[in-house]
């Protein structure tokens, strides 16, 4: 609220512009073309360029076939991707959980003879991008879900047990995670195709917690 | 449509403001502003623990004597986390702060990481890093070289300990090369050692069963300081084994004193008068064990040797002390001797121990065997809950060294600590006596190569700088630590040996304990570092040395040797991590004793040697501390902290970020001292004073403490490191720079448990 | 901060320290850093910056020699269940970002780093001083780096934290318990590292609601107290004491009073 | 202080709370937009110049 | 017409150069806070003297006493806008640039205070609404913005800026709805004073702050709201009797300033009454049920009894009995007086619920605990100062600030 009552006293020398100037006259539909060039534009970019800008794409050091693996394994996803004893969850597996039976090249395809090449016979691991990969303080509990509320792997994974190649990864540039745990729509608006991995946001958490359990959870529960 | 600068502005606006508009129904703002959130709370430059399937190992802790056993928890492989190992019979699972300190001392600065070369002058820190082979060839050279001028006896070796594998491999190294000067850190062990030699005519660990006493009388002893074994000491007080009944006699109130039942506080240094004291009362009041003195006794009563002289037996020489002459002694109360000296008789397995503190410092022979026989005329010698010997486990039946006639002439030299000697006849290793030798040696110095290993001496000796003083006349110092520290850093070339967690090694026996159990400490990583098993260092030396040196060396490597000393127990202990051996003998036979006599002897005529004129009997002669009382009218004391580690192993962070303020602030030591004396002093609390001792000064900072005796100033022990990393050094004051060592005119042992001091403001 | 309805077997954990057992080794403390990635600096001695997640105290009696006496009081979090229903933590209402919970099956208070900013209310409210603030970002040294252990997260600069009752421990026991399809957790797969690591045995920890557990007897033990009671923050660490100075270092008692005469605050179930 | 942020509940506390704000925030809001596009308008809308006769006067 | 100029015709300004030199100062101060600024945000907040015992320090402090101090905004506008008293639309518009100052000062000091500032947000986003510090954070920017809205009009009213159209219809248009905007501010400043006053009142960790029953709730927030009614409004009287001396003119006439300190006297003797109720029972009834007497409180040698009279007496009682009284506040030294007490007064009264609470030891066998601030903390603290002082330059030349200023000082 500034000085408005300047009715005792002075008055302004200052007088705004002559008002008719032509400019200020024909702006109107120009003004709004402008706008909306900006408001388009900027839908089309934030919807087509952003998310392309956004991710960096890597490719997986093999190309692995996870239907030909789950059809020669006894235990479907757990043969590899297995409890420990503690019951933690083991994850990616490591090379000895490999070499078991790749210890030679087996099938001669070039993708086995790359991964025995380089990585068996020298005994490095492998450096395989998680699509699922948390942050360091999420706390997430696979006996609970797997065994405890019995779900299946897919649930969460979506259908990777019959891909026959790997998807590309998909790197969020500025947190440097995989593009599924935001979700493959950018928008987040409607749910994930049936197959689809889910995405694993915090909220997406919660809404599972809350639809199952009737709360969300204490923050302990998955964070440590 | 015309544009000027006035609507090519406004149009600008338009599209920025649609613009944004626009954006704001696109998700980027949305997911930028959730991705820089995720962003912020994942700083690239804090640290991810790489995941990875929990395993343990079971191991040793071989940080102290104490011979604790260990699980660590590893990661996907990489060790985490120290735990005590419920299941080994020394700790039952307990652990001190430095045993869980142990993974800071696998990583972290301190440690030097390849063989290193002095460059720049001895101390300054400039080091050039070289390959084993150029260090293993410096070494070998000086000493073939040495060898080859007929002086082997001129190098020396300064061990942290004489017990297991390693030490005795080093000494076997040192015989085959023709050295007597095979050196070891002394503390109360050896003084009480040789009060059961004097007594019980027995070599071996002295041991107390507290296992099964139930009443302690502690000389100073800090029995849940340290003493004896942490985890083993901490485990029995917790489970109610020791100290059901503790009484604590020392001038302050210790943490043990805190816990103890009674706390007697005592005028430092006349713990001896205390120990005769108590033993007159018994003796007196017939208290004590008539089935022990009658049998097994020897010079209790008065007696005649063959010769027909007469001597005084203890029963009689103890009549010096009685309480009301005791009581002025030690300062405590008359009433109060008699009362302690029932209680300790009746008790059903009482046991007295000596040692200040940790029993880093030996003390003096009259005061340990004034201990051990008041245990004995408590009747409690060699039995359960009493005070006993271990031999020295004798796995080491290695093939016979046959040396060379250098190495015999060599051998035959006299030791430079003088121990052993005429004057010294019953003391193995005289360390704080090495400066003072070299220091008045004339000519060329007498060591002319020193090799240390588990040893800090230039931190640990009484008198630091007169000690490096003496170090400078050395012209080969050789280190063998894993670590950086005072010793190291002052030494011409560094060939670090592994960590604890990374070495292998047998622990023989855990620190007092009346039961044999060997351990194993297995590594749990690889060598993190460029470093060498000091038992294969030495191998690798005598190979290099060639002749009979090489030849008393067979074995592989170090590994090797450990398998072929253990034999048998070798898979036990592979698999299981520890054996237990018994050494008890039938009672009868534990009264054996292989002195002059046959029997105990109350009156050790094993001390009578030479032209000494030491008299058997222990008696009680103020032990004189340095300095003169008219100019230093305080006395310093040090104490030891189970949170400080003061000995050859120094503080990992972990355990000086739990040291209080009131011990250690910023950079100035604390020191305790009672209100009373400050007050009279016009000094208050928090004060920084400069404290003087004849032997040097320092600036601490006055912390008033109600629990100590007026007139005492007490300093803890394991401060004031120079070297190892930014998380120890130049951290308060090296107590031991500012006192001397004073030999026992019995044993040369060091028996300085303070010194003269004053302080003035500043 | 919402209470959860259903959660007739919730479990309260909590911790029984005897002070007459304590010798102030301070094991806990370096058992505590170890098993919580707990950084270290090269000057820990002021203790109003040093982050220790439970600090051993000395209290004297301040009586002169030689009557003085001494005790040690290891101080981890309090775990409050606060005024009248569990969660009013003094410090739980406060946090503006929810970075601080109360957990309802548990009773435990969590601090979780990637969600606090810093602004250090939490710390102005606990009477305990049990938080400790990240003056400065943690550095681990010389490869020290690789002994952090993967179950608890490191935290950064800037953020507040505080004892967690080893709650990772609690996580990786259900994992074990799932695993083997069990509901119930022993009292011995659930302990606190302090409470494992202390070498005589003066810590017990345990489901203050369960009549099997060693604490639900100590913490009714006549010897029994807990720090600062008269503050309502209803502290879930009791401490045993067979010595009435230290029961009133306690807490705080006007000049005619006496600790045991006061109106015990009630504990809420 | 959105409803699908997690720690969002509905319950009384964040309903009086949240809604004390998001009413503090649209008046502020509705305000602001009021007088821009007012302004806006006015310049635009052909006589310039507002047509109330407050004291604040130009000549 | 390019020669339009900045500054408004009809009153005197001092020389471009004097102006200058005088600016170039206060910025030389404002760089120094800058830097100690960025030195706390790139290095953390161990460039600060605070600890874990002193986690809210002298910038909290700063803080609770700009808010207070900026307090005269919203009850000067409470006044006129919503009382009606006309007279005070002669203050009004410095009483909203010094409260804009004071509020932006407050958030950009919140800024630097947080350990983590790229998450300070959170606050917004993750709110825990139980918390008297999300309300806070929450009415303070709310009314920052509401601040802003009550300055820009102002601003726009400078000679060079009304003449361009759309700002000239900006403003007034914003004028049009001032009231509303006015309305929603003391709406906002009712809640986010009276949450100050929580922010120590609910910690019932801590005696010395914890306030029971009626005395939490409404009685914290009440009197934290008062005071800074009371006191805001002085401040504002005293900045403008600074700039009176400094610019050596007479800006605002004796009755609005009369009037305002009328209105602030009895707000300032009924605040402090109840002030003293509050102390009472607490010293009497709360503290003792803690084992507390209220001499614990005061054991320390700089927190002593002293403070407590200071406090209530010395800057409570006295300057509000001589504003209320028609003589006392008629007689300059007297007002005067009067207003650096009642200033002090409340920001002693924001140092005492914050520092003092950190500073009082809860266990026996603690000591009080002591902190100075770091010369980064004064620095940064400072900094607003030198930032106020150059908006208050700014604004009082090229702005039409004092709308009696013509006429008090007429150009020849």
């Amino acid at each position: 609220m500034s000085s408005t009552d300047k009715n005792q006293t002075v008055s302004s020398e200052a007088a705004p512009e002559a008002k008719d100037s032509p400019a200020s006259k024909s702006s109107g539909w120009a003004v709004f073309m402008f706008f909306m060039i900006g408001f388009v534009g900027s839908l089309l970019a934030g919807w087509i360029l952003f998310p392309d800008l956004l991710y960096s794409k890597k490719e997986q050091p093999i190309d692995f076939n996870h239907a030909v693996h789950l059809s020669v394994v006894y235990d479907g996803c757990n043969s590899c991707h297995y409890f420990r004893e503690d019951g933690t969850f083991a994850g990616m597996p490591d090379l000895n959980s490999c070499v078991d039976c790749h210890m030679d090249v087996m099938t001669g395809d070039p993708e086995e003879v790359k991964f025995v090449e380089e990585y068996v016979q020298p005994g490095i691991e492998v450096p395989w991008l998680n699509h699922s990969k948390q942050p360091d303080c999420v706390f997430f509990s696979h006996a609970a879900h797997v065994i405890g509320a019995d779900m299946s792997c897919e649930s969460c994974h979506g259908n990777i047990g019959t891909s026959e190649h790997t998807r590309t990864y998909e790197e969020n540039r500025l947190t440097g995670y995989s593009r599924d745990i935001w979700g493959h729509s950018i928008s987040r608006l409607g749910s994930p195709e049936p197959g689809e991995p889910r995405p694993m946001k915090m909220n997406d958490c919660a809404k599972c917690h809350l639809e199952e359990t009737g709360h969300k959870g204490a923050c302990f529960q998955c964070h440590k | 449509m015309k544009i000027d600068r006035r609507s090519f502005l406004s149009y600008t606006t338009a599209v920025v403001l649609g613009g944004a508009a626009g954006s704001m129904l696109t998700p980027a703002p949305w997911k930028l502003m959730d991705d820089i959130s995720i962003w912020t709370q994942n700083w690239p430059w804090t640290p991810v623990p790489q995941d990875g399937a929990i395993t343990y190992k079971h191991s040793v802790c071989t940080l102290c004597p104490g011979g604790c056993g260990i699980d660590v928890r590893l990661a996907g492989g990489r060790p985490i986390k120290i735990e005590g190992d419920k299941d080994h019979p020394v700790n039952k699972g307990s652990l001190c702060p430095r045993g869980f300190s142990a993974l800071q001392y696998l990583y972290g600065p301190a440690r030097v990481t390849t063989p290193l070369k002095r460059e720049g002058k001895r101390g300054e820190g400039k080091w050039q890093k070289i390959t084993w082979d150029e260090a293993l060839t410096a070494v070998s050279g000086k000493l073939a070289e040495l060898r080859s001028n007929g002086r082997p006896d001129t190098v020396a070796c300064i061990s942290g300990s004489d017990q297991g594998t390693i030490p005795n491999l080093i000494g076997r190294f040192m015989t085959a090369y023709g050295s007597p000067n095979f050196l070891c850190t002394a503390t109360a062990k050896d003084a009480m050692e040789q009060a059961i030699y004097l007594t019980q005519g027995r070599q071996g660990s002295p041991v107390f069963d507290i296992e099964n006493a139930d009443f302690i009388l502690s000389f100073g002893a800090g029995i849940l300081e340290g003493w004896g074994g942490t985890g083993r000491m901490l485990n029995l007080y917790g489970a109610g084994k020791s100290a059901k009944t503790l009484v604590q006699i020392e001038p302050r109130l210790s943490d043990t004193a805190a816990r103890a039942n009674q706390w007697i506080s005592i005028t430092p240094g006349t713990e001896t008068a205390l120990a005769l004291g108590l033993a007159h009362v018994m003796v007196k009041e017939s208290l004590y064990d008539r089935q022990f003195i009658e049998n097994f006794a020897f010079g209790f009563n008065d007696w005649t040797d063959d010769n027909g002289t007469a001597h005084k037996g203890f029963a009689t020489a103890i009549n010096d002390y009685p309480p009301a002459k005791v009581a002025r002694i030690t300062g405590i109360k008359e009433a109060e001797i008699p009362k302690l000296a029932r209680k300790f008789a009746k008790a059903a397995a009482p046991i007295a121990v000596s040692g200040r503190g940790q029993g880093l410092l030996p003390g003096s022979i009259d005061e340990s065997l004034a201990v051990l026989l008041l245990n004995a005329i408590a009747g409690n010698i060699n039995k359960k809950g009493g005070v006993s010997v271990l031999s020295d486990f004798d796995y080491a039946k290695w093939p016979e060294i046959k040396i060379d006639e250098t190495a015999s002439k060599g051998m035959q030299q006299p030791r430079i600590d003088g121990a052993g000697s005429d004057d010294f006849p019953n003391t193995r290793y005289l360390l704080n006596r090495l400066p003072e030798t070299l220091v008045a040696a004339s000519g060329d110095a007498p060591i002319q190569a020193l090799l240390v290993t588990g040893a800090n001496p230039l931190y640990t000796m009484p008198d630091t700088a007169a000690a490096k003083k003496a170090f400078d006349r050395i012209p080969f110092i050789a280190s063998f630590s894993p670590f950086m520290d005072e010793t190291a850093s002052y030494a011409d070339y560094i060939l670090p040996d592994h960590t604890p967690l990374e070495r292998l090694q047998e622990v023989p026996a855990a620190v007092g304990i009346s039961r044999q159990v060997i351990s194993l400490a297995k590594p749990v990583v690889k060598p993190v570092y460029e470093t060498h098993h000091v038992g294969d260092t030495f191998i690798q030396i005598a190979r290099n040395l060639g002749g009979f040196v090489k030849s008393a060396f067979p074995w592989k490597d170090y590994e090797t040797f450990l398998k072929a000393t253990l034999k048998d127990h070798w898979r036990t202990l592979n698999k299981k991590g520890w054996v237990e051996i018994s050494h008890d003998l039938p009672e009868p036979l534990n009264y054996v004793f292989n002195t002059a006599s046959g029997k105990f002897e109350f009156y050790p005529t094993a001390r009578v040697s030479g032209q000494k004129t030491i008299p058997p009997l222990p008696a009680f002669t103020p032990v004189p501390i340095e300095g003169d009382p008219q100019r230093f009218d305080l006395v310093l004391m040090p104490f030891d902290s189970i949170r400080l580690a003061g000995g050859d192993v120094a503080n990992a962070p972990f355990m000086t970020k739990t040291v209080d303020a009131n011990v250690l602030l910023h950079q100035t030591s604390v020191v305790e001292i009672n209100p009373a004396t400050a007050r009279k002093l016009g000094l208050k609390d928090g004060d920084s004073v400069k404290l003087t001792t004849p032997r040097g000064e320092a600036t601490v900072q006055l912390y008033f403490y109600d629990g100590i005796m007026p007139g005492l100033i007490a300093m803890p022990r394991g401060l004031g490191h120079t070297a190892y990393s930014d998380y120890l050094a130049n951290k308060g004051t090296n107590v031991n720079q500012l006192i001397g060592a004073i030999a026992d005119p019995d044993s040369g042992l060091n028996t300085a448990w303070g010194i003269r001091a004053t302080i003035t403001r500043i | 901060m919402k209470e959860q309805n259903s959660h007739t077997n919730a479990k309260r954990y909590g911790m029984v320290i005897d002070l007459d057992k304590c010798t102030g080794c301070g094991a806990c403390m370096v058992a505590c850093y170890s098993e919580n990635n707990v950084p270290f600096k090269t000057d820990e001695t002021n203790k109003l910056d040093s982050i220790n997640w439970i600090r051993v105290y000395k209290l004297t009696n301040n009586k002169p020699y030689p009557d003085t006496e001494i005790c040690y009081l290891p101080m981890p979090c309090m775990q409050c269940d606060g005024i009248g229903k569990h969660g009013h933590s003094p410090c739980v209402s406060v946090c503006p970002a929810v970075a601080t919970d109360y957990d309802y099956d548990t009773g435990i208070v969590s601090q979780i780093y990637t969600r606090c900013f810093g602004c250090r209310y939490c710390m102005a409210a606990c009477p305990y001083h049990a938080r400790k603030f990240n003056w400065w970002d943690p550095k681990w040294p010389a490869d020290t780096e690789k002994y952090l252990s993967p179950n608890v997260s490191p935290r950064m600069r800037g953020v507040v934290e505080k004892c967690s009752f080893c709650f990772h421990r609690y996580q990786l026991a259900r994992e074990k318990a799932y695993l083997e399809k069990r509901q119930k957790l022993e009292e011995q797969e659930y302990q606190t590292a302090c409470t494992q690591a202390c070498p005589v045995g003066a810590i017990t920890f345990g489901d203050l609601n369960n009549k099997d557990h060693a604490v639900y007897k100590l913490k009714n033990d006549p010897r029994a107290f807990r720090l600062l009671e008269r503050l309502q923050t209803n502290p879930k660490v009791y401490y045993l004491t067979s010595k009435n100075w230290v029961r009133r270092a306690g807490d705080n008692y006007l000049a005619h009073e006496e600790p045991g005469n006061i109106t015990k605050v009630k504990e809420h179930h | 202080m959105f409803p699908f942020c997690f720690e969002w509940s509905w319950d009384i506390s964040h309903l009086v709370f949240m809604g004390g704000l998001w009413y503090a925030l649209s008046i502020i809001g509705a305000g602001m937009t009021f007088a821009i596009v007012k302004s806006l308008f006015d310049i635009s809308g052909g006589h310039g110049g507002h047509d109330d006769n407050h004291d604040h006067s130009h000549h | 017409m390019n020669e339009t100029p900045l500054i408004h015709a009809g009153v005197k300004r001092c020389s471009k150069w004097q102006f200058s030199l005088w600016m170039a100062g206060v910025t030389a101060v404002l760089l120094w806070g800058v830097y100690a600024m960025f030195l706390c945000w790139f290095k953390g907040l161990n460039q600060t003297n605070m600890n874990d015992a002193y986690g809210f320090a002298l910038w909290i402090w700063a803080d609770l006493a700009v808010i207070a101090l900026g307090g005269g905004a919203f009850f000067s506008g409470f006044l006129t806008y919503i009382v009606g008293k006309d007279e005070l639309k002669n203050i009004i518009n410095y009483a909203v640039i010094i409260g804009f100052i004071c509020y932006s000062s407050a958030l950009l000091i919140l800024a630097i205070d947080i350990g983590q500032p790229l998450r300070g947000w959170f606050i917004f986003w993750h709110a825990n609404v139980h918390s008297m510090l999300t309300e806070v954070a929450f009415c303070l920017s709310c009314y920052f913005a509401v601040l802003t809205i009550e300055f820009i009009p102002l601003i726009l009213e400078n000679p060079k800026l009304e003449r361009k159209p759309f700002l000239h219809h900006l403003s007034h248009n914003m004028h049009g709805i001032m009231a509303i905007f006015a309305a929603t501010g003391v709406f906002l400043s009712f809640f986010h004073q009276g949450s100050l006053g929580g922010v120590a009142g609910v910690l019932f960790g801590r005696p010395f702050a914890y306030r029971e029953h009626i005395f939490i709730w409404p009685f914290t927030f009440f009197l934290f709201t008062w005071s800074a009614a009371a006191c805001g409004p002085c401040f504002t009287i005293l900045v403008t009797k600074i700039t009176e001396k400094i610019t050596r003119k007479k800006l605002v006439k004796d009755n609005v300033i009369h009037l305002l300190a009328k209105i602030s006297g009895w707000m300032l003797l009924t605040y402090i009454i109840a002030k003293t109720a509050d102390t009472l029972y607490w010293a009497m009834v709360t503290a003792p049920n803690a084992g507390f007497t209220l001499m614990d409180f005061y054991a320390s040698p700089t927190y002593n009894i002293g403070l407590l009279f200071a406090e209530i007496v010395l800057c409570g009682f006295i300057p509000g009995l001589i504003l209320i009284t028609k003589r006392g506040r008629e007689n300059a030294f007297l007002l005067n007086t009067a207003i650096v007490l009642a200033v002090i007064g409340v920001s002693l009264n924001r140092w005492v619920m914050v520092l003092q609470v950190m500073a009082v030891p809860v266990f026996s066998f603690n000591d009080w605990y002591t902190y100075l601030p770091s010369w980064q903390e004064v620095a940064t603290t400072v900094l607003p100062v030198a930032y106020g002082l150059i908006v208050i330059s700014l604004a009082h030349r090229y702005l039409p600030v004092f709308p009696q200023e013509k006429e008090l000082n007429p150009v020849k």
